[in-house]
């Protein structure tokens, strides 16, 4: 096949947004893996409820615009996930890693099989307006609801850093990533920015979910890999650090976009998967250095 | 002391979680239309639907009929469809078969072959039915075909379509096993010489399971043997993968037509990205792409699945009055899967039986297997009558959509096929 | 001295256990019961060697069905292919897997705690795709059929019997279960097992004592996959088919649930979990599939899971020997 | 390098038990130990002393083991084991216990030295499985001896409990009795007498001067000044990585550097 610059580039803007898409849905989790320390398995699943939070608000009887619907379905997977903070995460909270592990693995067996009860295994397709506008800058087609994810996973980006770094709040959070126990020494209520930060992660995959849900469907099995995934985008970005999370993300939709383009489908995630497992062979600490915290 | 407490108040949680999960099988709540109907008709047709029969009668023998389906896991949604269809074939029935009252029973296959062998145990052993419908997964069929032979109960199967199978029933060594639905060979003859008549290359996308991998092996090498090249091979786990890379790559490729094998879902999502990247191919499909259920996920813009061809068995176009009627009970489109439950419960299993008591014969699982291999019933969708490997030959149908809705193009004759190497 | 009788103890429960597995088909030989005893024993030798890792060197490995898959892929290759007897298949597979896990664990107990853990279920998955792809080795998706079933040659025998009727594969499968217990019991209530704990628990001091961590790991790892791998091999035998979906992650649930509601690292725990979440299934099904939808089900198990690690973090073993202590110090005040 | 600690004729002074030659060792570029000498003598009681933060529990960890010293060597009986593991550092006869008390909580009191026993009994790895009749004699001989260890620190009635139940100084107790367990000839210490009430501060200053009486050896790092005063018959004194002074307790008392190092100016 000879090379094409057109595909090419289509290609590398494809990794790109599959690359915000999964960073997006990966910062919840490293956001509450870095300050509280827990590894939440039950994440994906987080998101999966938000999908289907969306679902309903976009089939309500009254038509409310997107913009208001995503605001709702931030506030409310952030409510979730603040119960499920109280109810499950705050009684286990200075217990190993191993009950964080399999409590939240119960969580997502719990997640899962109520949508499923409630929805039944059926896709739902959430379609907007957005997603079926098609714009083409270039000569390259995309709908504009995959410009918008790529625009506002810059902005979320963005937002993060100033938010760690400049604000009250980001900068304990920060503090407690890098040493929980000094901080609690000193004095810092850990446990209540622990469910501070479960909301902010919260609301972060209710807005990745209310995003990128139109472009595909939410069933109830789909945050199994989503969950693996962020986990794989963590660890290879050195547990708990978030821009090497977002780093590793984004690396790992590049992967799957070229390899898959130019190789092979079947073929990709393994090949995703593979580069993880190499690195943790390689380089334990991550791909990114072992600076610690946020 | 406040320890044991919190264990027993947990304890009480568990138990009353535990009985409250029977309640919504008993009272069904009232219907809310994107739900999945689930156990709530079956309630109802043993509950709420007396036997048509003369009620002065002392009631009959029940029919015992075993479901093994995947009722969890990543193919629950062909369960629930199979169970939906068998579920409006009883209620059409009247919930009897003259007089006699007809019970469901589930297993759970989870469409993995372990949990069909412990499906079919619990059917043949437990539950004792007199016969069983099965389908979803051929890897579960064929690890349940040594206990369904060894537990003599007949099963009949709607969509297992991988071609071994056909090898191993009937004359080949399974007498107990049926299919209604042709699999994969059978269809993909004929299909692949429409295609290769209209144009020269074609790209191969499908769904990473058993569906897709299985028409992969099929059409990717009759293709050629018909006349069209296959320039590229891919699968994807259905629903979650972003398709834009394989749309490039398709592009790159230049094929003049593309096909897709894929259930209702993924083909939605599909389309919609096929139509972002702009691409114009000729669109031919096998599964679920000019389904209601494909129309009713891209009703906001009726211009995605325009022009599709779809080959494929058990389409509602073939039976447009069955397609209506389930969309009144369920407020639900059929799919393929739907329709075969129906098929398999209504024109199979039920003239059997019927066949069984006409003949004042006991129904016994035996007896009702040789009605079943008896059968020669017309239907919409062709005849159903078994060969000597246990195989109907159904109808296909070609298929495509038009404004949103699905427009029936043309039946095609199914023939028995060699099935040698398979 | 009290180290004799405590040495009985762990014996019990296992002995007790076997005794009515030999002896309940005598009962019920329905082809349904049969089915559901050899499920037992399935993932009572499961979870036993699931436990090995997990309970006992505390490293809780996700990836664990990879060596029942490959167990049971090389073994449709051994028995469909080369025609090897059913034992010697599971020898092989056995001795494979154990060779693999010692090779894996070389590179996965590099990493620790919940990497580990990740690690192994990235592993896990890898393999499963690689399963689902490589069609040509493994049949993909639509999977390997056909694996013949076992034949058994005994001796002043003509021929073979060729096993198939369910009573015939338990009673097979039976000794294989003891076998697993004796090595469970050998390693763990042995010094090896005290080196297990000590790693377990901290490996700083355990290397401190003079125990290498990473040996020791290794030790229990390879164990536990040759009895998975010979697991694997067996169930290819009795189900004919193997599948991708046979490395799923739900088997992984299926043995943390077990494992962990039952008790890790306690024999009597990984039993009561074993047998407690490997009838439940089935029998949940069998009487009641009318009220008991599977989700329900699987919501029932989650709760239990979640509901265990907040308030029984001993699991349902820790539970019974609280109970019974009290029990029995009421008796002793009483008397 | 070796030939000089192998001169065993009578009159010339024995070879160190211990000897560390020019030690250094680096965290992320901040230096923990510099160029560090210092060595113990066979039957000695040493105590290593300094500010926190100076560096003594990177020294522990250099010699046992756990940590890899960029430059430098550490001596054992005049060999090598720098760059030894951990464990075998151990099976040579060099225990230690831990600043903050490590025990192995879910193994029974009398498990805890059994464990810290066997290793030393048998190192094949191989015998372990297949020589069944050994190991039936070594655990008894375990047996033996651990009780023989809990009577001493006065533990016997704890026996079969689990550590878990023990109370801190109990546990420290238990720890002691673990490093004496394998019959060691080196013994490393690290803080003994921290978070312990008084009588149990004695208790264990007895049992050290007991126990080298039988001619161990003992390296301990200890802040309690009392306890290193009574205790000790060398000090030696480190200062933000790197030995200020070396001497016995009564000439430690009165130098000036080791004053300004504990005091400031």
């Amino acid at each position: 096949m000879p090379f094409q610059l057109e595909i090419f580039i289509n290609h590398l803007l494809n990794g790109l947004t599959l690359g915000a898409l999964y960073s997006l849905v990966t910062l919840g989790l490293v956001l509450t893996f870095s300050v509280i320390g827990i590894v939440n398995f039950a994440h994906g699943d987080l998101f999966m409820v938000a999908g289907y939070t969306l679902f309903l608000l976009l089939n309500m009887s009254i038509e409310l615009p997107y913009v208001v619907i995503v605001a709702l379905v931030i506030l409310l997977t952030a409510f979730y996930a603040v119960v499920i903070e109280r109810l499950a995460i705050h009684p286990i909270i200075e217990k190993s890693w191993r009950t964080h592990a399999i409590t939240t693995i119960g969580l997502s067996i719990i997640l899962q099989n109520a949508a499923l009860a409630i929805f039944s295994a059926d896709p739902r397709t959430t379609p907007t307006s957005l997603s079926n506008t098609v714009i083409s800058p270039l000569g390259i087609r995309i709908s504009v609801q995959r410009l918008i994810i790529l625009v506002v996973a810059a902005l979320v980006f963005a937002g993060i850093q100033v938010f760690v770094k400049h604000t009250k709040l980001g900068k304990t959070m920060r503090a407690i990533s890098q040493n929980r126990e000094m901080c609690q020494v000193v004095g810092i209520n850990t446990r209540k920015i622990a469910l501070i930060t479960f909301a902010l992660g919260g609301a972060i995959t209710g807005l990745a979910a209310a995003l990128i849900t139109p472009l595909f469907s939410v069933y109830n099995s789909m945050g199994s890999m989503l969950t693996i995934k962020s986990l794989a985008a963590i660890v290879m970005g050195g547990m708990g650090q978030v821009n090497g999370a977002i780093y590793a993300s984004m690396l790992m939709g590049m992967i799957e976009s070229f390899f898959g383009g130019y190789v092979s489908f079947a073929y990709k995630d393994v090949v995703s998967f593979g580069v993880f497992v190499l690195v943790l062979f390689i380089r334990p600490t991550g791909l990114f250095g072992k600076k610690v915290g946020l | 002391m406040k320890k044991t407490l919190k264990v027993f108040v947990f304890l009480v949680v568990v138990m009353s979680l535990a009985l409250a999960a029977c309640a919504p099988a008993a009272t069904p709540a009232p219907a809310e239309p994107t739900a999945a109907p689930q156990t709530q008709p079956t309630e109802a047709t043993k509950e709420e639907m007396p036997p048509t029969a003369v009620p002065t009668e002392a009631p009959k023998d029940p029919i015992k009929i075993g479901l093994n389906l995947p009722l969890t896991g990543a193919l629950a949604f062909l369960g629930e469809g199979y169970k939906m269809g068998i579920v409006l074939a009883i209620e059409e029935l009247g919930g009897a078969i003259q007089g006699h009252p007809i019970e469901l029973y589930d297993a759970d296959n989870k469409g993995t072959p372990t949990d069909s062998v412990n499906a079919v145990r619990q059917l043949v052993d437990v539950n004792q039915v007199q016969v069983m419908i099965g389908g979803g997964a051929s890897s579960a069929t064929l690890a349940s075909m040594p206990i369904i032979l060894e537990g003599e109960t007949p099963s009949v199967d709607g969509s297992s379509t991988n071609p071994t199978i056909y090898n191993q029933i009937g004359v080949g060594g399974n007498p107990w096993l049926f299919r209604i639905g042709t699999d994969d060979l059978i269809m993909g003859q004929g299909y692949s010489d429409y295609i290769a008549d209209r144009v020269k290359s074609v790209s191969f996308v499908g769904d990473d399971n058993q569906f897709g991998r299985g028409a992969g092996q099929v059409y990717v090498p009759l293709l050629p043997r018909s006349g069209a090249e296959v320039l590229s091979e891919d699968y994807f786990d259905p629903g979650t993968a972003d398709y834009r890379p394989a749309l490039t790559k398709i592009k790159s490729t230049g094929a003049d037509a593309v096909l897709i094998v894929m259930t209702d879902q993924s083909c939605a999502t599909f389309m919609r990205q096929f139509r972002e990247v702009g691409l114009t191919q000729q669109v031919f499909a096998r599964g679920g792409c000019t389904t209601g259920l494909f129309n009713e996920n891209t009703k906001d813009d009726p211009k995605i699945g325009e022009g599709i061809i779809e080959f494929s068995f058990f389409m509602s176009g073939s039976d447009p009055d069955f397609a209506d009627r389930f969309f009144k009970r369920y407020n639900q489109q059929v799919t393929s899967h739907r329709f075969a439950g129906y098929y398999a419960m209504y024109h199979t299993v039920a003239p059997a039986i019927e066949a069984v008591l006409a003949d004042g014969k006991e129904l016994t699982p035996a007896n009702i297997r040789d009605a079943i291999a008896a059968l020669d019933v017309d239907t919409a969708v062709g005849k159903i009558k078994f060969d000597d490997h246990n195989q109907a030959y159904t109808k296909g149908s070609l298929t495509t959509n038009k404004d949103g809705k699905q427009v029936f193009l043309d039946e095609v004759e199914l023939k028995p096929i060699d099935h040698t190497g398979f | 001295m009290n180290i004799s009788k405590q040495s009985l103890r762990p014996f019990i429960l296992p002995i007790v256990l076997l005794v009515i597995m030999a002896l309940l088909p005598l009962f019920n030989q329905s082809g349904f019961t049969l089915n559901v005893l050899i499920n037992v024993v399935r993932w009572l030798i499961f979870a036993l060697a699931f436990d090995l890792v997990a309970g006992h060197i505390g490293s809780v490995s996700l990836g664990q069905p990879i060596f029942y898959g490959i167990g049971a892929y090389l073994t449709a290759y051994l028995a469909g292919k080369l025609g090897l007897g059913w034992l010697g298949c599971m020898l092989v597979s056995a001795f494979f897997m154990a060779l693999l896990a010692l090779l894996a664990g070389l590179a996965f107990f590099r990493i620790r705690h919940v990497t580990f853990a990740i690690g192994t279920l990235g592993a896990a998955i890898v393999t499963q795709l690689v399963a689902n792809s490589a069609e040509k080795l493994t049949g993909g998706a639509l999977c390997t059929t056909g694996v013949p079933r076992p034949q058994l040659l005994l001796p002043f025998m003509e021929s073979a019997i060729k096993i198939s009727k369910p009573i015939q594969f338990y009673y097979l499968f039976l000794p294989f279960l003891i076998l697993t217990l004796v090595v469970y019991l050998a390693v763990t209530k042995s010094r090896i097992g005290r080196a297990f704990t000590a790693v377990r628990e901290d490996e700083v001091r355990a290397s401190a004592v003079g125990i290498y961590p990473l040996r020791y790991k290794l030790v229990a790892f390879a164990l536990s996959g040759a009895l998975i791998g010979a697991l694997g091999s067996w169930q290819a035998q009795y189900v004919t088919v193997i599948c991708p979906s046979d490395m799923a992650q739900d088997i992984t649930t299926s043995l943390l649930i077990m494992v962990f509601v039952g008790g890790a690292g306690r024999l009597s725990g990984v039993i009561i979990g074993g047998v407690i979440f490997s009838i439940l299934p089935p029998f949940l099904q069998a009487v009641g599939s009318k009220y008991f939808q599977p989700a329900y089900q699987q919501i029932l198990y989650g709760l239990i899971l979640v509901g265990v690690m907040l308030y029984m973090p001993d699991g349902l073993d820790g539970l019974a020997s609280r109970i019974l202590r009290r029990f029995r110090g009421i008796r002793k005040e009483g008397v | 390098m070796e030939m000089q600690h192998q001169s065993n004729q009578p009159g010339v002074q024995q070879p160190p038990l211990l000897e560390v030659r020019g030690i250094t060792k680096r965290f992320d570029g901040v230096v923990a130990l510099h160029q560090v000498n210092m060595h113990v003598n066979p039957g000695e009681r040493v105590s290593l002393i300094g500010p926190n933060g100076s560096g003594k529990t990177t020294m522990f960890n250099c010699i046992t083991g756990f940590y890899r010293p960029e430059e430098g060597q550490v001596l054992y009986k005049g060999k090598e084991i720098t760059y030894k593991r951990p464990d075998k550092i151990v099976l040579q006869g060099i225990t230690r216990t831990f600043q903050n008390v490590k025990i192995f909580p879910t193994l029974t009191v009398l498990d805890n030295l059994a464990v810290s026993i066997q290793q030393h009994q048998e190192e094949n790895l191989l015998k372990r499985v297949f020589y069944t009749g050994g190991i039936k004699k070594f655990e008894r001989k375990a047996v033996e001896i651990s009780e023989s260890l809990l009577e001493l620190v006065g533990l016997v009635q704890m026996r079969n409990e689990r550590a878990a139940s023990l109370v801190y100084g109990q546990r420290k107790l238990l720890e002691f009795a673990c490093a004496l367990a394998p019959d060691p000839d080196l013994i490393m210490l690290d803080e003994p007498a921290a978070g312990v009430n008084t009588a149990m501060v004695d208790q264990m200053k007895r049992l050290i001067l007991d126990v080298n009486k039988q001619g161990k050896t003992f390296l301990i790092v200890e802040h309690n000044m009392g306890v290193v005063m009574d205790i000790s018959q060398r000090i030696i004194v480190l200062d933000y990585g790197e030995k200020i002074a070396e001497g016995k307790p009564a000439e430690i008392k009165q130098d000036p550097r080791v004053q300004e190092a504990y005091f400031g100016k």
